[in-house]
């Protein structure tokens, strides 16, 4: 069954199947060998596809034919233009560190019995515990397809009155920047607002009785935000109808003040 | 067609006085009663709650839980009593899933990134766990698996570590075990299961 | 699994090719199916509607129907199978009412309303914190956020701030602490420790 959830795999995000091997590089579009580069999870998870390509034993990593095949995979990542991580370089540079250090000829006057130690161990401790929490990774990716085999209830009424969140404290403070971003926001718009100046909202207004013909009066006053700006726009009106070719139009007592331009050539 | 339940043979007076009075409950009112309350909770419901809720004993609630699934599972319902995330809950059987996904038109959901899954699966073991503590396991930076299983309600923060920079840990969340179809984390097999079965 | 119906026999034109596992499904398996499908719709499901999905004849799911409705009367069960608004669904018992309203009450939850979520985020990081401060920073009034939030005991009254008017301050209560899993208030995270998850 789990097979066939993962045939039916949703196209969204970022999909994968763990059973097959990370990257097979074959011929194909340039695209597709990018996002099967880009599957790789880190530098560790591409150092241990390279050690299982070469079928080679995890204690006794061939350092220099590894590191090599490792190189050659961020060269391409980069031509590729693929962000190579940060932390793909720090490992091509560990790797070339153990590779210079396997090569050091052994200490003459080092004691005959000391034991070296052998400069890929922190590596491979690094492969194999790592290599446990790609493992882990599977089985979670498997528990959560079977999973999603289950389906809970539909909504029933109770539920309606709590359509809430269960909150974290992720969320609070989630929430809380976003408090303060929108704050910070008004704060802008505030000052936005308040700089309009008499001659632009009297620029502002012209354009708009032109282009629309006639101008509801107190909608455009609606359109205030502050007392201020609602001052800068009363006058504004009252001067663009001393000034321009607009007049004041109320069809009836009490009804709808409408500005509106006048086309016929009566005004100056 | 309205069933409406005629509650005409009142030959026991079974109950129905306050709620509460315990003792008056029989076994097969409970469970009902158990499996109504399973049903309206809109996540798993723990025995000690249910317990609390109808002033019954936890033992009286679990054998009335198990009662229930047992008659679940006679009946060959299309539904299922499970315990999940340290409660229960009512949930579809496995064997629908084709035919209630159709129903739904749902796909299953989108997946985790192979990324997120590996930060996950160091949190889960390894919790509570910092920022540069997954680092050195995974051997590359987590920050957006971190923020993604975050906002996906999978992880939760736990308190600072008392160390230099006093980093942020972290851990899995009650919503990881629902997802993931856990009831507690011991359920998780143990991590040193894994060694050899990479190789 | 996929049964295929091979249109070999076609002495009987026993319906159905498109849809195909009709022909497959016992009744038992049917109404197993029809359960499964009423529980997971948000709403009232049709005859009709079932009949559609599963590529049944509606007099099939009618019967499915009933014979669920009696499987649920006959054991019982808190929940009952019941048509309304021309359509099925799974509700509790109405003789269960007292318990699951009770419990719908009393149950435990730090869910809150986005209006409360951000009014104790504020109270949070700003205790203790008054309510015109809690209005300059949120820009809207949070009056009945601070009544649900000392309902559900998550804030407590701090004493008066010593200001024109004497205004109220809040901060969270130990109650907050404990729903949020936090041991004190320095566990609280900050604004930075999320920053480098930005990426």
């Amino acid at each position: 069954m789990i097979q066939t959830l993962m045939e039916q795999e949703p196209l969204e995000q970022f999909t994968f199947d763990f059973h097959k091997e990370t990257a097979e590089i074959s011929a194909g579009s340039n695209d597709e060998l990018k996002l099967k580069l880009g599957e790789f999870a880190g530098p560790l998870d591409l150092l241990l596809f390279l050690i299982r390509q070469e079928q080679a034993n995890i204690f006794d990593i061939p350092v220099a034919k590894i590191t090599d095949e490792y190189v050659k995979y961020i060269r391409l990542m980069k031509r590729l233009d693929i962000a190579v991580a940060a932390d793909f370089l720090v490992m091509a540079a560990t790797l070339i560190e153990i590779k210079s250090r396997m090569l050091l000829p052994r200490d003459p006057l080092a004691p005959e019995d000391e034991e070296l130690e052998d400069p890929r161990k922190d590596l491979v401790d690094r492969l194999l515990e790592y290599e446990k929490f790609k493992v882990a990774a599977q089985m979670l990716h498997e528990k959560t397809t079977v999973e999603q085999a289950v389906f809970q209830r539909g909504k029933i009424e109770s539920d309606e009155a709590n359509a809430e969140i269960n909150a974290s404290v992720f969320d609070i403070i989630t929430v809380f920047q976003k408090i303060l971003l929108r704050h910070r926001d008004e704060i802008k718009m505030e000052i936005a607002r308040e700089e309009i100046s008499l001659s632009d909202m009297i620029k502002n207004l012209k354009r708009r009785i032109f282009e629309e013909t006639e101008l509801n009066v107190l909608a455009f006053f609606e359109e205030m935000h502050s007392k201020r700006e609602l001052v800068t726009a009363f006058i504004a009106v009252l001067e663009i109808v001393r000034t321009e070719s607009v007049k004041l139009v109320q069809k009836k007592t009490f009804g709808e003040i409408i500005l509106k331009a006048v086309t016929n050539g009566t005004g100056n | 067609m309205e069933p409406e339940t005629e509650t005409v043979t009142e030959i026991e007076p079974v109950a129905e006085t306050e709620v509460e009075d315990k003792a008056a409950r029989g076994m097969a009112e409970l469970v009902a009663i158990v499996e109504a309350l399973i049903f309206v909770a809109d996540e798993p419901i723990t025995t000690k709650l249910l317990a609390e809720v109808l002033g019954e004993d936890r033992d009286a609630v679990e054998a009335a839980v198990s009662e229930l699934q047992k008659e679940y599972e006679s009946r060959e319902s299309g539904l299922q009593i499970r315990e999940i995330a340290g409660g229960w809950q009512i949930a579809t059987r496995t064997e629908l899933h084709e035919e209630v996904r159709k129903f739904l038109k749902t796909r299953p959901s989108a997946k985790l990134s192979l990324a997120s899954l590996e930060t996950l699966a160091v949190i889960a073991y390894k919790q509570p766990v910092t920022v540069p503590e997954i680092l050195e396991i995974r051997g590359v930076q987590s920050a957006s698996a971190i923020k993604t299983l975050l906002e996906k309600r999978l992880i939760v923060t736990k308190g600072h570590k008392e160390t230099v920079g006093r980093p942020m840990q972290y851990g899995t969340s009650k919503e990881f075990l629902i997802q993931f179809g856990l009831k507690d984390l011991t359920e998780l097999p143990s991590i040193e299961d894994f060694e050899d079965l990479a190789g």
